[in-house]
């Protein structure tokens, strides 16, 4: 139903890809993810959404969760690559601004 | 001069989709087959329409497992069915559960701010579709979810 | 003594999936899905029951959008329900149609030779469960599978 | 939900593999990519079952159509690798000897 992807760059950025559906069933799992590696130490964070079929109010809490966490501790959360069925989500929810979409996994720290 | 009847929005629901099932998070997943079985029988809807449709439908589901059926009081049963009819003209959703009644009211729903971790779920359903009625009979929950096809 | 009551195979049926559909070919992924989220409810049935249970459920329904819906004719709906339950002693599918009788005896259901190409359904569904029932009442058909479970 | 992988060996055979579940919806593509590889003269067919998560009588009666029409054009269809499930099939329907099971498609029309 889900999988997530988790991977962490030379630079030290960590990479989450979610592939299947964000919903209420596996936003929890996304949560936790998230809150391991900031604890871990891993605050800079891209959730690269190109294989995330569907987004819900539960996956979006859970972003949002995770940007406030790693903004915390001196880090932030970029996403990136959204499907179009997850900007929809994004614009619906005046969330387009705070969550700004970056255009790739490499690039979404750069500005 | 011919009679004419004009077709409600659920003329020509011999296709539609009823599901009943326990109110769980894994649910979830056999509502989004449902709704993937229900397009493969339409394929004229748009994506538009699917997309807003799939996301109202996915809200108030979760709604009914969260929060009607919150507290272990709520309900005998712990269960909610829905009827899911594609027409040419409207895609619409029905759900039933005996969970606890929703408390608040439709018309002050509004999208919480930036920082919410949660709360969107009504807002969203509501901003997706073109009407959402709730109402409590029979002691029973009642929601209704209504998109008016957009030309694909 | 305390009273003890021998829970029937049905007991136990508050996780049962219902469903209400049209009946045609597309939906036999449908029924797919169902029982993969039943069984992800029911972690503990195994492996064998899951793939008998399964077999005869796609065969019966198979029947149904093959040979009750065969004609125009047949029923005024061409849909059909089923309801689907697991508990600890046994899985119980149950389908209704308003489609044409069936025509066949149970009783003289055989596997056919190899060379045939169809006539397989109904004898690998009485093979695959330990209960198939037919019965028409009231304009409809009714099917009734019974798998009793076996220890894992 | 199902997807049918065609290739021929440098031997001439065919080989069909079915991606998913072979069931009322599906046995007719499999049939119609049987008859056309017959047709057209590939007489030799392995049916690669690996990937067939669910057979039911209409797979299996488009696989008896595959062997017939195969061997009246002088050649055999085998099976090969069955998953658990479409093994259970063969047994309850008595075919497991008319569809022999082959443990590997290489090596399917080796004996
Ligand atoms: N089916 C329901 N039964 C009872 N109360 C409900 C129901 N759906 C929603 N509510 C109430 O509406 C509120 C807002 O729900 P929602 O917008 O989905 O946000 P969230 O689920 O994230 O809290 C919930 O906190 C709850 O009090
Ligand atoms: N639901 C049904 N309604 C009416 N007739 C049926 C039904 N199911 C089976 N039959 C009859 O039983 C016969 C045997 O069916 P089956 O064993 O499934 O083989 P097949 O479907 O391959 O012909 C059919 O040919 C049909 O005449």
């Amino acid at each position: 139903m889900i999988e997530f992807a988790v991977d962490t760059t030379p630079e030290g950025i960590g990479v989450v890809t979610p592939k299947g559906r964000l919903n209420m069933s596996s936003a929890r799992g996304l949560k936790e993810i998230l809150d391991g590696l900031v604890s871990d130490g891993t605050s800079k964070i891209v959730v690269d959404l190109a294989e995330t079929t569907f987004l819900d109010s539960s996956g979006l809490g859970a972003l949002i969760a995770g940007l406030k966490a790693a903004r915390q501790s001196g880090g932030d959360l970029r996403v990136a690559r959204p499907t179009e069925a997850v900007l929809t989500v994004f614009k619906l929810t005046n969330l387009d601004r705070v969550l700004r979409p970056r255009d790739s996994v490499e690039g979404a720290f750069d500005a | 001069m011919p009679e004419t009847t004009v077709p409600g929005p659920d003329a020509g629901d011999e296709n539609r989709v009823e599901l009943s099932a326990p109110a769980t998070p894994e649910m979830m997943h056999l509502v989004h087959a449902v709704l993937e079985q229900l397009w493969s029988q339409h394929e004229d809807v748009s994506m538009v329409d699917r997309m807003r449709f799939e996301m109202a439908v996915i809200e108030i589901l979760g709604n009914i497992v969260e929060h009607a059926y919150a507290m272990e009081s709520g309900g005998t049963e712990r269960r909610f069915d829905v009827r899911l009819t594609a027409t040419d003209a409207a895609l619409v959703a029905s759900f039933g559960d005996d969970g606890m009644p929703n408390t608040i009211d439709l018309s002050d729903v509004a999208m919480p701010d930036e920082e919410a971790e949660s709360g969107r779920g009504l807002a969203l359903a509501m901003a997706a579709v073109d009407d959402l009625t709730y109402d409590r009979s029979a002691g029973r929950n009642h929601w209704r979810l209504t998109c008016l096809r957009q030309p694909g």
